[in-house]
């Protein structure tokens, strides 16, 4: 069940709402390095895996091991600092700040010590934050919104800017959930070879919740299949796509109505 | 300059003082409604200081607003329990309580008032007043001012971004609790005079009302504010009550037509050249 | 009975209904299909007036409702059974079925209607004054259906029927959708994430993608489109391999 | 008998509250302009029956002009925004009366005579009692229009979510001025209640007793319209006792110190979360 070398180990989680089962006595684990996508049907539970990891809820039962850490126990606001970043499904960017400042937001986990909280970093032209921030902004090609209000911004650019801000984090794990939700197949393409290339050469390993089936066989090693909070499957993109439970989670077929009667 | 102006400008200095009280716990999203409350605490302690151990009135008020913060800080960790419309209640008792009890503290006159010995002009208030705005202007510029801003935003996501999100709101709102008190003490040793039952809930109301209309999203926001509702009132003539209906009136359209009050940190970077196309995209729809 | 010309919807800067034209016809089951974020809940809030339309038109039998407040659609008997089947959860099972009958002119029947309901779900009778809140996922499905029809709709939208149920609950909310259209020929405009069943449903689909339509026409066509595998990214094809 | 009119307020207050999700500070006001015309009228030789029903028409009135400059614009702004607005809408009611009538105490004339009633010890004067079973009555009727009228369902619809009450037909824009209108009606009875009891009136009565009326309705738990009026009897009772036991001055520390309290303790109110009418 645990690859080699993981870096996240979902170890028997089990998350109720009221009497409602989201996830339950889930275990896999993410390889170091490795691109892991995360698929099911809608409200299987994969974005509540996020919300579990980050610390959005506290889990029931089981532990999230993070590098052999326990994050679980962790503080949501820590986690972050242990290397966990990630965006969100509906973009959450801080609407009252522009782009610039959203991304500096993202450092504040490097930086979060009394006299980091303290910088001036709109007052000295050339502090070291500032200048890193706009640095990333111009790499991606976003140089001429820096001062836009990012509530201003098309969808696109503002997904955009949520990468860039959970990157600033410089994480180790990046959570990514349904990032090509909305992209058209070219801008697909372009933001699959970006997150190839950054997570490649900063050493991020990535776990992605994504409809787009296409977009996981291209982007990702390994997958991971969830269904009412359980996981069906996991493996290589192809040989999920074989596995008679997946093809059932996927199709209501009559197999499927069996097991769930 | 003649007596009348002085007059004005003096309130004016307060008045800003009393909407920078405001401004910081608003900018992180909490609405504290016992400005006031604050602001007759750091009067008082001041006044006493400052009558009783002939102390400087330029020592005695930072002290006063010092003790406004720490009261401020105390009650800020039950206090921020609370949240939305539950906080502006809360805040809301508090400084009524405050207020009531110092009615009843005979120490300081009681319902009565407080004579006050020391006394100050325009220009030390005047001074007291830069100070105020260029330190928050000073924080603002810092890491500190963003982070309010995005506590402000999105609790939940600031958490995740690793943001201490409870210890931004209690400094935020004990720092509002100490330039209150500033505010107080500055208005207790201008008048010679102090008594509780001016430091009322409408004194809260009408100070929020200043943050509001200014803009909360800025910095000048907060300025802005108060002096429009400071002048206007003067500008009026007319009686009282009538320029209070009108400044009601207006208020009421103001957030009917711009609810994001009148400055928004967009125009301010717009303001200072730092434009961009989608702004001004913005502003042409 | 309802058709739509040229429709835009922007919410802020998101432009998120791009010019779609469809049609319902009378006694018709109409699917329409597409990823997240195509437009689909967004081309349903429009046509329910819950957002106003940037331009083009919504005509009902003929009329031009494009302007019309929400409750006037609904008086007009064009009914939503909303996406996350909101229920209202403060009010009982019984009480919800009455909102249902809120805006109707003619209230005769109601009652029997109600009786109706109970009589084909069980589950609902046995907690009709229960708050709507102890229902399970598939019973509150169930409601938000009675519910819609209570307003004895001419044209009932589905948006996402299936979501969160189990594929057998979804088989016996697409069996009650079916028979709806075959005994009462209600026209039916079906919004659903589940192509396969939606197309084995329909009489007719279109697709979203991006807001746009990019395809329309019988479920057999559709099923056979090589594109409609693209814009689906891999998902129509696999059903297809199980399938066949 | 001030509980009751605490209660009264109370549960205009929670009326917005509850359905609209909307602190609505002008009823303070409402409940002023209501005292005050009562008083004008009887000034002006108008039979206390009329005066006080005009009052009651004249506090509606008001109500809906709030709500053409208030709820209506700000379904989408920030929280407090519209919360402001009401505030500023209590300034304006309270310095137009001013203006028009001056801010002093005026006394309404004695109108029912030595009407009191003595039972054993107790004396009930005729308006007190009136009052008394105006508000019961009041009350009750709301919370059986709330549960069982087609209409009251549909406000209950809104109060959870009005985009599914849209969708089910209810036309909210024409429903929500209607709530406005009668959380406007019960300040203004409060306010006339208080006028014939009292026999006093001033511009600025609303704000002491207001601010009470809030307080009843969160220790009693917003939007909770039988908490509400358990939470003024509270308020009330609160006050008897600082009186009684600490003296006058101390009416204000143990009132509000008692909100704050609760606040901090239990934020929902006494009587858990809120849904009006859910239990009334």
């Amino acid at each position: 069940m645990t690859g080699p070398d993981p870096i996240l180990i979902f170890d028997a989680v089990s998350k109720h709402f009221g009497g409602l089962a989201v996830i339950e006595d889930l275990s896999f684990s993410v390889r170091r390095g490795s691109c892991t996508g995360l698929i099911g049907p809608n409200g299987a539970g994969k974005t509540t895996v996020f919300n579990l990891i980050t610390g959005v809820y506290p889990i029931d039962t089981g532990r999230i091991l993070l590098d052999g850490v326990d994050i679980a126990r962790i503080p949501s606001r820590r986690r972050i600092h242990h290397g966990v970043a990630r965006n969100f499904q509906n973009i959450r960017l801080m609407p009252h700040l522009s782009a610039l400042e959203n991304i500096l937001i993202g450092q504040h986990c490097r930086n979060s010590g009394f006299l980091g909280v303290l910088q001036p970093v709109n007052l000295i032209p050339g502090n070291r934050w500032r200048e890193e921030a706009r640095a990333a902004l111009a790499e991606a090609g976003l140089a001429q919104i820096e001062n836009a209000t990012v509530g201003s911004l098309p969808y696109g650019l503002q997904k955009r800017i949520e990468l860039l801000r959970a990157l600033m984090a410089q994480p180790r794990l990046l959570l990514l959930d349904e990032p090509a939700a909305g992209l058209n197949p070219a801008e697909t393409d372009a933001l699959r070879e970006d997150i190839t290339a950054i997570c490649r050469d900063r050493g991020i390993t990535l776990l992605v919740v994504e409809h787009d089936m296409h977009f996981v066989d291209a982007l990702c090693s390994e997958v991971v299949v969830l269904n009412f909070g359980r996981k069906i499957a996991e493996g290589s993109p192809d040989r999920v796509r074989e596995d008679a439970l997946v093809r059932e989670a996927y199709l209501g077929t009559a197999a499927a109505e069996q097991t769930h009667a | 300059m003649s007596g009348y102006l002085e007059g004005v400008l003096v309130l004016l200095a307060i008045n800003i003082v009393y909407a920078y009280a405001a401004f910081l716990p608003i900018a992180a999203g909490q609405l504290n409604l016992g400005i006031a409350g604050f602001a007759v605490i750091g009067g008082y302690f001041s006044a006493f200081v400052s009558n009783q151990l002939a102390v400087s009135p330029l020592l005695a008020i930072p002290l006063g607003g010092a003790v406004a913060g720490l009261v401020g800080l105390a009650v800020a960790v039950p206090v921020l329990r609370t949240r939305g419309i539950y906080l502006a209640l809360a805040t809301f008792a508090l400084g009524e309580m405050v207020r009531a009890g110092i009615l009843n503290l005979e120490v300081v006159g009681g319902a009565a008032g407080y004579p006050v010995t020391a006394f100050i002009r325009l220009p030390t208030i005047a001074l007291f007043t830069l100070g105020v705005v260029g330190l928050v202007w000073l924080l603002f510029s810092t890491r500190f001012g963003i982070a309010i801003t995005a506590v402000h935003d999105d609790e939940r996501v600031a958490d995740l971004m690793g943001l201490n999100v409870r210890a931004f709101q209690v400094a935020a709102f004990t720092m509002g609790s100490a330039i209150a008190g500033i505010g107080g003490g500055l208005y207790a040793h201008h008048f010679s005079y102090i008594e509780a039952q001016y430091f009322s809930i409408s004194l809260s109301i009408s100070i929020v009302l200043y943050v509001l209309f200014g803009g909360t999203q800025s910095v000048l926001g907060p300025l802005l504010g108060a002096t429009v509702f400071t002048l206007l009132p003067e500008l009026l003539r007319g009686s009282a009550q009538w320029r209070y209906v009108i400044f009601a009136a207006i208020l009421i359209v103001v957030m009917v037509v711009r609810p994001q009050g009148l400055v928004t940190g967009t125009q301010i970077r717009r303001l200072l050249g730092l434009r961009s196309e989608f702004d001004r995209k913005e502003q042409a729809t | 009975m309802l058709e739509v010309n040229d429709l835009h919807v922007r919410y802020g800067r998101v432009h998120a209904v791009r010019g779609v034209s469809l049609k319902v016809a009378a006694g018709e089951i109409v699917a329409v299909l597409g990823a997240n974020g195509a437009g689909k809940s967004s081309l349903l809030k429009a046509l329910m007036g819950l957002e106003p339309a940037d331009s083009g038109s919504i005509k009902l039998d003929g009329g031009d409702i494009t302007r019309w407040p929400t409750s006037r659609r609904v008086r007009e008997r064009l009914v939503l059974v909303p996406e996350g089947r909101r229920i209202v959860t403060s009010l009982t099972v019984h009480e919800n079925l009455l909102m249902g009958a809120f805006a109707r002119k003619d209230t005769r029947t109601v009652d029997a209607e109600i009786d109706a309901i109970y009589a084909r779900f069980p589950n609902l009778a046995a907690r009709r004054q229960l708050p709507a809140s102890v229902l399970s996922g598939g019973e509150q499905q169930m409601l938000a259906i009675g519910r819609g029809l209570l307003a004895d709709p001419k044209l009932m939208m589905l948006d996402e029927p299936s979501l969160g149920l189990s594929p057998l609950l979804t088989r016996t909310v697409f069996a009650l959708i079916a028979e709806l259209n075959r005994q009462r020929g209600l026209a039916i405009l079906l919004v659903e994430q589940n192509t396969h069943m939606a197309l084995e449903l329909a009489n007719r689909a279109y697709v979203l993608e991006l807001g746009s339509k990019v395809m329309e026409g019988a479920p057999s066509d559709l099923r056979d489109d090589p594109s409609l595998r693209d814009a689906y990214l891999g998902r129509a094809e696999k059903r297809k391999t199980v399938a066949g | 008998m001030l509980g009751s009119i605490y209660a009264i307020v109370g549960v205009a207050l929670t009326l917005s509250i509850g359905v609209l999700k909307f602190l609505n500070f002008s009823i303070p006001g409402l409940f002023m302009i209501g005292g005050m015309t009562t008083w004008v009228l009887i000034r002006h030789g108008a039979p206390w029956p009329i005066a006080a029903l005009s009052a009651l028409a004249v506090g509606a009135a008001a109500s809906l002009v709030v709500e053409r400059f208030t709820w209506r614009w700000m379904r989408t702004a920030q929280e407090f925004v519209p919360l402001v607005s009401s505030m500023a809408f209590l300034i304006l009611f309270e310095n137009l009366a001013v203006a028009f009538w001056g801010s002093e105490l005026q006394s309404v004339p004695q109108l029912f005579g030595t009407s009191d009633w003595r039972i054993a010890n107790l004396v009930i004067s005729i308006p007190q009692l009136v009052g008394l079973l105006c508000s019961v009555a009041m009350i009750w009727g709301l919370s059986a229009f709330l549960t069982r009228t087609r209409l009251g369902r549909g406000l209950r619809t809104i109060a959870e979510d009005s985009n599914t009450a849209l969708l089910l037909g209810v036309d909210v824009n024409r429903i929500v001025p209607l709530v406005f209108v009668i959380s406007g009606l019960f300040a203004a009875l409060a306010g006339v209640l208080f006028a014939l009891n009292y026999r006093q009136v001033h511009p600025f009565m609303g704000e002491a007793l207001g601010l009470k009326g809030i307080s009843a309705m969160v220790v009693g738990g917003m939007g909770n319209i039988w908490g509400a009026i358990v939470g003024g009897l509270i308020i009330g009772l609160a006050e008897a006792f600082s009186i009684r036991y600490f003296g006058a001055d101390f009416v204000d520390i143990s009132v509000y110190g008692l909100l704050l309290l609760i606040l901090i303790v239990r934020p929902t109110g006494l009587f858990g979360d809120a849904r009006t009418g859910a239990r009334a």
